[in-house]
Formats: structure tokens, sequence, C-alpha cells
């Protein structure tokens, strides 16, 4: 706990000197969210102070790999994971002028499904097998907005065939395992859009499907946030999803943003070594089939274990003391484009050469 | 379905043989017979052998076995020897109250061991949870005679709140008969609450860690609803499975409990029976436990079906 | 919670045969439901109640089990006969003096030379099925009767029954018996008059239609639950003041129930809440609470004999000296105590017969009872050269008495030098055993009380297995002695017989308990509870 | 990550990783020993009852046996710390002998089980036929009740020791040998038992060499339970009275002996009935605390399920 606090009051501090006042016209503003996790052995920080915005209707992709605090960043925002672990929150996260993390549970709840939907990676487990697909679309139109049971079936088959599910008439009665993984995921992301909500987290939503049904359902996304005008948080691990659909990316990684830009900039100019190494490690087409894939060296040090100063330090091919002993602020490089790092100028340039991994 | 009842049932045939039978030669060489409480102390030899002559009792084992096999075709289970009545009619008029008995057990052991279950495994770790944990342990060592003596010791003698035993048909009026089984129930029902409540527990908290919660719970809807309508139904195969056993014990239980507590039920029928070498009366609530146990497994079965929609699909 | 058969169902059975024989000369014992003199019930004080007084239209009784039949002739279970009393009635039965009076009988002629007796029988009685009484249904009853009751089998040998009319009819016997009549009135196994349509159509295993004449009709018998008896309307009561079975019978209340209660502390809360109007046999554990409520009425009234039996037919007790050196250990006063709980519910007396029976009551012997001298028990054991043989001890824990004066003798014996065992098996399998005499050699049983020496379980031979000429000689002595001066020197002398070859010793006498609410009014205890004159003060 | 595994460099660092895992290991299982609260506790409580049992009856002044009629029923006090019994007798010698009885019923009903479980369940997995009469047997006496049967049994063997230790063993060993069986048809169809098969190994020496050893992790576990039941069981059987003849001062027998004099002496109920609970609970906490050591994966699937049959309720 101690050793991380400095560090999250830093990057606190840095965020406030930048934007004086909250964003009225956001949709989203994030400031210095911080998940911390009560465990047997202390706290253990997940998300480290993130800040960012986002507008009606836009997309934007968190990017990292697994265990880099995506999942719990994301849940953090609708504050799920109250009720699973002995969470504390630090920081602000602002829906349109509200802010979340100090409403009241009840209060909570009505943001839940209704202003705020998540879409999750695993549509079969993430539906509960017991129930017909059409309740479980019904429950929160009737949680929500009240409807009568007849008038929720009614609107509950109007959504799945707005997502594309063939004969709905039959489906809307049948039960999670009869559907396929596809089908799975129309009729989760049907969940998510009944009350029409401002934003929809889409958790890794393709992870688990076919590639051809991948980039239906990333079709199905695209074109419900330009029908409907909602924003989307896209978080996955596969930057050519990003590249598809997002109009900025942020990459995460322990717990932070590391690096921030438009989906552009993140193939044309990506600063961050972390960043680098992962747009290096997607296999590509056209590429020398002879050329090894790229590997970023070792592994992401577990939540317990958090290097202090930059967190990538224990991966990255650039690191030196100053890396070890001191957190880089996110600093802007360009307009639109933050990253955090001490010496990117210097790789840019070609000035610093990669060293040994490690020590 | 039809089909699926049937294999069951044939499944059933070899058990309840082995089971007869063994029961058969079990009462049969019992030392004593039925005269003893039906003629007395007093009763001469010639006296017995005349009333064993006059039941049959003198013939071969294998005989008398295939002549009672041979009745149960015809639905006919045999008189008792010693309530002159057939036994047939003996266990159901002492059904109700073990029926009665067994109810108010399982419905105390279900709303004592469910919720606290439930808020056991949704506090994981809290005060609550050891709670719950602690007294399903104890729960599981008491055993029910001697809560039974402890209840009859504290609410019955010196609080005197509730009678210590004895038994009134419903027919009496409902707090009449219910006053009756309300100790029994609990001496009964404390095992059954306590395995339960462990599976409830274990259960549910292997439920609440699925994904789908988190779903539900990202639909705004309150936590109650998460728990019982999706966390409780999702968790409740297991628990389903152990309410049949324990109801299925509930009979084994009542052997006791009834006696202590003065029920005239099926426990009590079948120690008397013991008692009185009714050897008809003891092989028909052998018999009549035993299909009892089955029949409570199969509705547990059917009611896989109830809850989850692809047992029931699977077995189409 | 353990199922305990009533003394009634077996061993009580014998405090029932107690009246096969009779005594005729009433001045034996008043056998009133005070025949102990100690707390009473409100028998007397019926006619003192004001009679706007307001009473239940139902009494309930909660006894220890259910019985076996209500078929009287062919039970010898008290509880099958007390409750068949209510239903059923005879020619004669016993008054309160143990006299014969007639019930069903008007009156009998006795011929010269004792083999014929004529009865007439009492006119307008009618069966609970309305037809009338003739005497064609008391020759089939009685005919029955004597051939199915083992009583009536061995003691009116070849006797038989004839109508000489419609109202008359004739016993013939084949010998003299001065006691007959009482044998007619006795409550053992008694012979209930049956419509003869129902004797004609009984099965072998007893009859089940219970029509009878008595004042209560059967209702309902639920089983292992209750028996419910209700008013017969039509019933035509014998005349005169109500004495032990005889006399005027009201039916007072509508309703009886008979509950079967086994669990004693259900019986004891149950007429302390009054959910009981009367209960039976009350542990003598739970004396001291009953008294001291004042809700309920305690009447205790001699109950019989705690006897130790020793095997004399096999085993170590062959042995003279053994069997003395056992009867020398015993310190009775702790048996009591550890059986009956309280001392105002047990009597340290010699007899074997009833104290309080003067014909027959005894001290001979006495200089053996309750020695509780382990020297004397050492020397003989010594003397006897007891080379340490197991002594099995039989017993039954469904009779707790028994059971726990058994555990206190095993422990007074093995002070002494017995090795010894105890043989604990349920009533049915300790019955099977008891007549295997290689398997045990002490028993200790509590009998009612006979009503003649020869009736004595301690000198029947088929109770034990005692084979003594001399016993044997005594017993056919007292049996045709007329003359009862004689007849109580000969038993004086066999139970000094018995003592010093130490075949059976009593324990003592202990007292049976009955509970009554004290809104129980016209109840009596005979032989057992009498209850058509009872009722229920609301 | 390791890109050439012939590299020395490497190995050597495999070699150094898997003495750590080993490490690791060990230290984790020390661990789960140490955090293992029900198994700890269940045999510190077992443990503290079997001594007190054995030295118990040793220090105590009294006879469990001697009568002392006048003293019956006296509550406790300076001379009797448990107060006395019907017949006068000191109730705390009596509940240590007690312990004496019941551990000893328990412990003797459980080898017995133990060891007829196990075998009738190898037998039964490896020979078909055998398995088919054996496996409907046990059924039938599993489906038949077993407090009754336990009730017959004793009914016709008639009440003593030896024949409580007998009924109860029959009752217990079908559970038993039902789960060894299923361990060992797991077992039995494993490829090595089949290599070992084709090497020309003996059926017995497969059965007891290789598939019984398999078993004893669940016979351990199961054990423990068995044992908790049997002293549960003995308990209940003396308490009908179908159990230890008295005077022998079994728990169940103090019990019965308690219930007529319940409204007299609360003493003769609770102290028997505490030392019957620790022992009961104490053996529960250790089976299920076996049971998280020596499958630490049946801890994450939750420990509602036992397998061991209930006859007392």
């Amino acid at each position: 706990m101690s050793q991380m606090s400095p560090a999250s009051e830093k990057s606190r501090t840095s965020q406030m000197s930048r934007s004086g006042q909250k964003d009225r016209t956001a949709l989203l503003d994030v400031r210095g969210l911080t998940t911390r996790f009560a465990t047997e052995r202390g706290p253990v920080t997940a998300v480290d102070g993130i800040s960012f915005a986002m507008e009606p209707g836009e997309i934007i992709g968190i990017v990292g790999e697994s265990g880099c605090g995506k999942s719990v960043m994301s849940q953090s925002i609708i504050r799920l994971l109250d009720y699973t672990d002995h969470v504390s929150y630090e920081g602000e996260v602002w829906l349109s002028g509200e802010e979340l993390l100090r409403l009241s549970p009840s209060r909570m709840r009505k943001v839940r499904g209704n202003r705020v939907s998540m879409v999750f990676q695993d549509p079969l487990t993430s539906l509960d097998p017991l129930y017909p697909i059409g309740d479980q679309i019904a429950e929160s139109l009737r949680q929500h907005r009240r409807l009568s049971r007849k008038e929720a079936q009614a609107r509950a088959l109007e959504l799945l065939r707005m997502t594309g599910i063939p004969s709905p008439e039959q489906r809307i009665k049948e039960y999670p395992h009869q559907l396929s993984g596809g089908m799975q995921q129309r009729v989760m992301i049907a969940i998510a859009l009944a009350c029409e909500p401002q934003l929809l987290i889409a958790d890794e939503p393709t992870t688990a499907l076919d590639v051809t049904i991948q980039a239906q359902i990333l079709e199905l996304i695209v074109e419900l946030n330009r029908r409907l005008g909602m924003g989307v948080l896209f978080i996955t691990h596969d930057l050519g999803v990003v590249s598809e659909i997002c109009t900025s990316v942020k990459v995460m990684y322990l717990g932070q943003i590391v690096e921030e830009m438009t989906t552009a900039r993140l193939f044309a100019n990506p600063l961050h070594p972390y960043t680098q190494g992962l747009i290096r490690s997607i296999p590509r087409l056209d590429g020398d089939r002879r050329r090894k894939l790229h590997v970023i060296e070792g592994t992401v040090p577990s939540l317990a274990d958090r290097p202090e100063g930059c967190k990538f330090v224990t991966r990255c091919p650039y690191a030196d003391a100053k890396c070890r002993s001191e957190e880089p602020p996110l600093e802007t490089a360009e307009e639109g484009h933050r990253l955090k790092c001490w010496y990117y100028r210097e790789i840019r340039s070609g000035a610093r050469e990669a060293t040994q991994y490690g020590e | 379905m039809l089909a699926y009842l049937a294999k069951r049932l044939l499944s059933l045939v070899p058990v309840l043989l082995v089971i007869t039978i063994a029961t058969f030669m079990l009462i049969h060489i019992m030392p004593g017979g039925p005269a003893a409480a039906i003629l007395g102390l007093e009763a001469t030899q010639s006296d017995t052998d005349a009333l064993n002559e006059a039941m049959g009792f003198d013939r071969p084992i294998a005989e008398q076995y295939i002549n009672w096999i041979g009745g149960l075709f015809r639905g006919d289970l045999g008189d008792s020897l010693f309530l002159h009545q057939p036994v047939g009619q003996a266990i159901s008029e002492h059904l109700g109250p073990t029926f009665s008995l067994a109810v108010v057990a399982e419905v105390i052991a279900l709303l004592l061991a469910i919720p606290l279950g439930i808020l056991a495994a949704y506090k994981r770790d809290s005060a609550l949870d050891q709670l719950v944990r602690s007294l399903s342990l104890v729960g599981m060592a008491v055993p029910g005679f001697l809560l039974a003596l402890f209840l009859m010791l504290f609410v019955g003698v010196r609080l005197h709140w509730l009678p210590i035993a004895g038994y009134a048909p419903l027919a009496d009026g409902v707090w009449a008969h219910y006053r009756y089984l309300i100790l029994p129930g609990i001496s009964l029902g404390t095992i059954q609450a306590a395995l339960i409540m462990r599976m409830t527990r274990s259960s549910m908290l292997e439920v609440l860690h699925l994904n789908f919660i988190k779903t539900v719970r990202s639909k705004g809807l309150r936590e109650s609803k998460v728990l019982l309508k999706h966390a409780l139904r999702n968790a409740f195969i297991p628990i389903l499975t152990v309410i049949g056993q324990t109801f299925g014990t509930l009979v084994t239980g009542a052997v006791i409990i009834e006696t202590i507590f003065n029920i005239p039920g099926i426990g009590q029928l079948v120690i008397n029976s013991i008692e009185r070498r009714d050897y008809t009366v003891i092989q028909g609530v052998v018999l009549t436990v035993t299909l009892l146990y089955v029949l409570i497994n199969l509705i547990v079965d059917l009611l896989y079906g109830a809850v989850d929609p692809r047992v029931r699909l699977d077995r189409k | 919670m353990r199922k305990k058969w009533r003394s009634g169902l077996g061993l009580s059975a014998a405090a029932v045969l107690a009246f096969t024989v009779a005594c005729s000369n009433g001045n034996n014992n008043n056998g009133g439901s005070n025949a102990s003199g100690s707390a009473s019930p409100a028998n007397s004080s019926t006619a003192s109640q004001p009679a706007a007084a307001s009473y239940k239209d139902s009494l309930k009784i909660a006894v220890t089990a259910q019985p076996p039949t209500l078929d009287s002739a062919t039970t010898a279970s008290a509880l099958a006969l007390d409750i068949a009393g209510n239903i059923f009635e005879t020619l004669f039965t016993l008054n309160g003096n143990y006299e014969p009076t007639p019930v069903l009988a008007e009156s009998y002629e006795k011929s010269e030379d004792g083999l014929t007796y004529t009865i007439k029988l009492r006119q307008g009685v009618k069966f609970h099925n309305g037809k009338e009484l003739t005497s064609d249904d008391v020759v089939a009853s009685m005919n029955r009767w004597l051939a199915t009751s083992s009583r009536a089998k061995t003691l009116l040998e070849e006797a038989n029954f004839s109508a000489s009319d419609a109202t008359t009819v004739v016993l013939k016997l084949a010998k003299p018996n001065p006691d007959v009549l009482v044998l007619l009135s006795a409550q053992a196994a008694f012979p209930a008059i049956f419509p003869k349509e129902v004797i004609e159509a009984a099965p072998a295993e007893g009859i089940t239609d219970y029509i009878g004449t008595g004042p209560y009709k059967l209702a309902e018998w639920k089983q292992d639950q209750y028996i419910h008896l209700v008013r017969n309307d039509d019933y035509a009561s014998p005349e005169g003041e109500p004495s032990g079975f005889a006399g005027k019978k009201e039916a007072a209340t509508p309703n009886i129930y008979y509950y079967f209660v086994p669990d004693n502390a259900t019986r004891v809360a149950g007429v302390k809440s009054g959910e009981y109007d009367v209960a039976d046999s009350i542990p003598t554990e739970n004396f001291e609470e009953l008294s001291a409520d004042s809700n309920v009425a305690l009447s205790s009234y001699p109950g019989g004999t705690l006897t130790a039996f020793l095997n004399s037919s096999e085993g170590a007790f062959k042995n003279e000296k053994l069997r003395q050196a056992a009867v020398a250990a015993l310190n009775d006063e702790d048996i009591l105590l550890a059986s009956f709980a309280n001392p105002d519910l047990y009597k340290l007396d010699p007899g074997f017969m009833n104290p309080d029976q003067t014909q027959w009551a005894s001290t001979a012997g006495s200089e053996y009872y309750n020695q509780n001298d382990q020297e004397k028990a050492k020397q003989l054991l010594k003397d006897a050269g007891y080379n340490g043989e197991k002594i099995v001890l039989l017993t039954t824990p469904d009779y707790s008495e028994m059971y726990a004066a058994t555990l206190v003798i095993q422990e007074e014996l093995k002070q002494v030098g017995f090795n010894v065992e105890v043989l604990s098996s349920d009533f049915a399998t300790f019955l099977k055993t008891k007549d295997e005499h290689s398997k045990w050699n002490l028993m200790v049983t509590s009998n009612g009380y006979q009503l003649i020496p020869p009736q004595l379980l301690a000198v029947t031979q088929s109770w034990v297995g005692l084979d003594d000429a001399q016993v044997k000689a005594s017993v056919a002595t007292i049996s045709s002695e007329a003359d009862p001066a004689a007849a109580k020197a000969e038993w004086d002398k066999l139970q000094g017989y018995l003592y010093e070859q130490a075949y059976s010793a009593v324990i003592g006498h202990y007292n049976e308990v009955v509970a009554t609410s004290k809104k129980v009014e016209g109840f009596s205890q005979f032989v057992g509870p009498v209850l058509w004159n009872a009722k229920v003060a609301k | 990550m390791v890109e050439n595994i012939h590299d020395q460099s490497q190995l050597d660092r495999l070699g150094q990783l898997g003495r750590k895992l080993r490490r690791e290991q060990r230290l984790l299982s020390c661990f789960r020993l140490r955090t293992n609260y029900d198994l700890l506790i269940g045999a510190a409580v077992l443990g503290a009852l079997i001594v007190l049992a054995f030295i118990g009856p040793l220090l105590s002044p009294y006879d469990p046996l001697e009568m002392k009629v006048l003293d019956r029923l006296k509550p406790p006090s300076a001379a009797h710390w448990l107060g006395t019994d019907e017949f006068g007798r000191d109730l705390l010698t009596r509940v240590l002998h007690g312990a004496r009885l019941s551990l000893g019923i328990g412990i003797t009903v459980t080898l017995l089980t133990s060891l007829l479980g196990l075998i009738i369940g190898v037998y039964a997995a490896f020979y078909k036929p055998l398995d088919h009469i054996l496996m409907r047997i046990c059924d039938g006496l599993i489906a038949f009740p077993g407090i009754l049967l336990a009730i017959a049994l004793m009914a016709t063997l008639g009440a003593s020791a030896s024949n409580v230790i007998i009924a109860l063993t029959i009752v217990f060993t079908p559970s038993i040998a039902r789960t060894i069986r299923s361990t060992a048809l797991v077992v039995r169809e494993q490829p090595y038992i089949e290599a070992i098969r084709a090497q020309g190994a003996t059926n017995a020496r497969i059965i007891w060499l290789h598939i019984a050893p398999n078993a004893l992790s669940p016979l351990l576990v199961q054990a423990a339970f068995v044992f908790a039941e049997a002293i549960l069981s003995e308990a209940a059987l003396s308490f009908l009275g179908a159990g230890i003849p008295a005077p022998a001062p079994s728990w169940g027998n103090i019990l019965q002996a308690s219930k007529s004099v319940i409204s007299k002496a609360w003493w003769m109920v609770t102290f028997p009935g505490i030392a019957l609970v620790l022992s009961v609970l104490s053996l529960n906490m250790l089976g299920d605390g076996l049971r998280d050591f020596l499958d630490p994966r049946s801890k994450r699937k939750g420990k509602g399920s036992r397998r061991v049959r209930r006859v007392a309720p």
C-alpha cells in the first residue's frame, strides 16, 4: 500500500494540473481512478490513477495484455466489483455530469444496464443458463423501464431482430446453450442495448468467437454505435480489432494508461516501448514468413509486486536506473498523443539503443 | 419419460429383492416370536405353538417368503399379527404423522439453512459466514436424539413452552397439531439444516464466481434478485441432491425421534413391531421405506429437469 | 422413548391371574381403591357434588401400551381386560370384597352334589347391536371360554354349559369345585358374553367384532393411538351400590378415550397439563413431582412383589449353598430404592402374598430376608467350593424396575465374590431365553399379587423349572385343605422352605401409582381403573 | 520463452527451477497443514479425548459400576464433579469410561470397515461378475434404512459390545466399499496398469501393489467420518436399548437413563452429551481437514457431500 501511494498521488496531481475543471460536455470523464483490492497479504492496486474522457458517439479502444487491468478498470466504471471483492476506489468517474463512485448502491443500480451497459468476453458463461434468452433481455427492461411482461417480451423480440438473429420469434424462447456462440453474443448485445444506454462497455466481446463471427459482431457494434449514438468503450488485446473500429486508443499496462493516441497514430507512430512491442507482435499476412514473430520478453508481473518507478521497467529493453526509481509522468508528445516514458524522444530518434532485457 | 421411469423402476428390482430377502431372514432368526407380545409371559408352549401354526410360521421360510411375494403382486402386504388390520392400512395410518413430522423438520431446515447458506456465501469470511460454518459443523455433530433431550430439558421441562411429547392429528386443529411437532421437528431438522446449509454455501460460492452473475449485476438488478433468481437457482441442483438425501434420512431419523416424542408414525410402528415380532409389519415397513426413499430420489431427479433446462433436454 | 409394556402385557398378567381362583371369604382384603391407605381418588365424593355442576363429555385416560386384543377370553393383558370391561359383561363379577356378584345373571342355584349350577339371566339386557340377550348367547360364549381360556381349561375340566330355557343356563361340572363362581367372576381372561352369531363367526386368532352388553360401545380403535368408547344409551345396568366391578354402572361420561402413551414423561406431563384426566402406571421417578402438583391426585395401591427367582434346575444354582450365598448377599433396601426411587412406594416384607391379606400374609423365612450379610455369603461361597463359574442374570430393559434391580443385584453379588454377568435383551427374546434354563441363573421379576399360594409363580414348575417334591406336596395340601388355619400353617411352612432353600426370595412389595386430575369424580381403582361412574368437572 | 533447450545454462536454470518448485511444493504442503485449522483442531481435540479416555479412569477414585444407591441423582459437587446417576455412581467416572468404550468401538468399527471395504471395493472393481453381485448386495444394504438394519441386527444377535461392532460394520461397509470401488475403477483404467499387466504381473500384485494404495487417501478421509458415525450410532443404539447392555458406562446408556430423570437430573443429559458432541465434532473436522489436505481440489468443489450414510438422525 505505502509503496503504491506515492505513484498514484503523483499521477493524480499531474492529472489535476492538466485539466482544472470537469468537462461538462463529456459523456464519460474518468479522473484519477484507482482501484484497490484488499487481499490476505495486504492491499493490491489493480487500477492506478487512470484518467480519460470520451465524447458521445465515440468508440475508444483500451488495449493491453491480460492482467494489465483493462477489465478491472471497465468494471470499476460501473462498480461491478462492489459485490465480489473487498474493493476500494479513489478518484472520480463522471457520467454526463454525475459522479458514479459516490452514488448510493441503489442509485448506482439505476445507472447499470440503463445508462451504461456491458458486454462480456465469453457469451455462453455470461448468460444465465437457466432462463430463456427472451427473459434475460426483458429483465433489465422490466427493471428500468417498468414494462409489463408482455411489453418487455415484445421489446426483446425487437432487440433480437435488431441484432440480426435469424427467426427471433423462435429463438426468444430458447435457452443459451441452444444457440451458437455468435448468436449468444448477439443476445448479450441485445441485453446491453435493451435500455438504450449512453455508454456501452464491451469487454473483449469477440475474443471467444470465430473470426468470421468476430467480424459480424464488430460490424454490429459499429452499426449500432452509429444508429443509436452511444459511446463505446472497447476493451481488447487485439490491435487489429482496434484499428478497424476505434477512433482513439489507450494502451494499458499494470493498471496505468501508458500511451494514448488516435488509432491512426497507433500504427504509424507508436512511441512507448510497450506499445511498440505490442504492434510488432501482430502477425502480418504481408510480412516475411521467415522472420521470427516478435515477443515481448518476460511476463506481466503480478499486481502484488508491481515495480517502483516505471511499471514496464522489468520488460523494457531501454530501461535504466532512472526508470527503476522514478515513475515517468503522462506527457504530451503531440496533440492528442500522450505517453509515460522518460526516453521516448531518444527512442524515437534512435539515440537510445535497446539494452539487454532485464538487468 | 415413461421409458425412463420404467427403467428406473426395473433397476430397483434386484435391490428390493436383496432387501426383502435380508429382512425376511433377519426377522425369522430373531429370537422369540410374536406370541410373546400377543400371549404374554404366561403363555404355555402349546399356546405358542398353536398361535404359530395359525399364523403359518411353522412352514419353511422359503415358502413363507414366496407366499409373501405372491401377496405383493396382488397388492397385499398381509395382515398385522398384532394390530388386527391389514399391514397396508397400518402403514398408511402411521405415514401421516411421519409425513407431518418430516415436513416440519424439512421446513425448519430449509428456512434456516437456505437463507443462512446464501448469506454466508454472499458475505464470505465475514463474522456471519464464520458463524454459519461453525453452526453447520456443530449441527452435524449433535445427534437428533441428544438435541431432543436438550430441547425437552430446556423448552419442555424448564420453560413449559411446548409439550415435551405426544401427537395430535391435524383434525384437532392446526396449532394443536403443530405444537407437538415443533420440538421433534427441530431435533430432526437440525442435522438436515447443517447439511443443507453447508451445501448451499459452497454451491452458492461457486455460482457467485461465474461470469453470468456479472452480467446480471451489470443489468442493474437488485442484489436480492441476483442472489435468489439467478444465483440460487443455478446453485440449486447440488442443494436439491442434499435435500433429497436428507429427506431420505428423515425417515431413518424419525425412528428415534418418534420414539422419544411418542409420535405414532412409521418409525414408532417399526420399533414397536420389532419388539412385538410383528413380522408382516416389519417387512411391510422396510419395503415401504425403501420405496419411499427411491421415490424421493426419483422426484429429485425429475426436479433437476424443472430447475435446469439443460437436464431436461439431455434426457430427450 | 423406549416402549414400555406395562406390566399388564406380560408380567402383571400375573397380577390379573391373582383373581382366577379367589377366596370366598370376604374378610381377607378390603380390596377397594384405597387398599394401601395412601393418597386417594375422589371416588366417595360423588354424592356431595352439587347437581348443577357441569361435566365434560369425554374422559381421557393415558395407558402405557396398546392392548393386543379386546377379546378377553384369549388374553391375560391387564390393559386389554381393563378396557374390555367397559364393553363386555360377565355372568358374575367381583365386588370390592372380591365376592362373586351377579351382573348378567340374576340368581343361581347350586345342586346338592355341587356339580350343577342353574343360572337365571337378568332380563331386558340388550347387546350393542340391539339384539336381546338370551341363554343361547350365554351358552355359546361360556363354552367358547371353557375351550379357549387356559385357566378355565385347567381348573374347570370337562365342564359344560347348556340352555334350559331362553333365560336360564345350566353349568355342569365333572367334579365339585367350591370356587367355581369366583372363577367365573375373575377378571383374568374373563368370560365375556357375546352374541351367539359373533361367537360362531369367530376366527381362530380371536374375535374382532366387539359387541357386548356393557355400558360403553367401541366407537373407534385408532391403531397405536387410542381406543374411543361411547356410552351405550340402551344400557341396562345391574342395581346396587358400586363396589369393585359390581353394582350400578352409570356411564357417567359420554365418551372415554384410552390413549396409548408408552412414554412415561408424556403421561406425566399430560396429566399435569390436564390433557389427560387419568394417567396409568406413573413412573416412580415422577412421584414427588406429581405429589407437589395441586391439580393432580395420586392414588397408589399395592401392586405386587419384586421377586428374585433362582434357577435351581440347571447351572451353578443347582447347588443350594450357592443359592443361599446369593440370597444372603442381597441388600433389599438398596435394590428397592434403585428400582422404585421413593421409599413411599415400596415396602420391605418377606411375604410372597399381599401383606394386607390376613389369610395368607406370612413372615415365615424372615431370617433369610434382606440379610445383607456379606460375610455369610462369602462363607457359603467357600463352603460350596465356588470356582468362579459365571453367574448370568437374565433381564429386559423393557421393564425398568426389573432392570434396575438386576443391575444392583449384579453389584451386590460381585461384592461377595460371584462372577456375575447380565444378559439383557428385549422382551420377546427375554421370554424365550427364560425357558432355556441353561442360559441363566437368576432373574428378577415384578409380579402382581396372587389370591392363593398355589397360584404363585414361585411354586409353579413351568416358571423357572423348580422341581422339588416337598414344594409340590405342600402345594397339594394347601389346594385341598378345607380348614383355613391348617392351610395357612402349611403355607407358612412352604414360604419358610422357599427361603431356606433359596429357590426364590421376595425383595419387596411395590405400589402401583395412578394419577388423576383433581377434576375427576367418581373414579375408583379396583383391579384396574374403573371409569364407568367417573366424570370430569369442566 | 526458452528458445534452445539444449543450451547447458538453460538446463541448469531448469534444474534450479525444478528444485525450487519441489521446495515450494513442500513449503506449500506445510503451509496447507499449518492453515488447515479443521485438521489441526480436530486432531488436537480428538487427541485430548483419547488421552482423557486412557488416563482419566486411572485417576478417578470411583468405580464406574459401584453403586451407592443412597447417593443417587446427586448434583455436581466437590465429591462428584459431574454428579451421580440413578444408582449413585459417579458420573464423571462413567463418562470417562464411556469415552474408552465409545472410542474403542469407533476405532474397531473403523478398522474393520476400512479393511472389509477395501477388500470388497478393489476386488469388485477388478472382477466384473463379482462386481455385480457385491454391488447389488451393497445397494440393498445401503437402501435399507441404516438404523433399522442396526436395530434388527442387534435384536437378532443380542445386545453386547461385540455385536454392536458387528452390526455397525455391516451397516457401514457397503458405502466404504462403494467409495473404494469407484476410485479403484478409475485407477484400473490407467494406461500404466495395462503396462504392468503386459509385463506379466499377477492380478493379486496389481490389486494390492498398484490399485489399493491409490485408494488409501479417500479411504483415510472416509475412515474419519466412519469413526464419527460409528460413535454416534453406538450412542443411538444404546440409547434405544439395543446397543451395549447396562451396566457398561456407554454414553448412550447414560443418556438413555437420563431420559426418565430428565426433570430432576440435568447433569445426566448434559455431560455425556457434551462428550459425544465433542468427539463427533473433532472427527468431522479431522475428516474435512484430511480431505482438504489430501485432495486440495475438493475444497474448491465445496465440502457439501459426504459419502458415509448417517445412521443416527
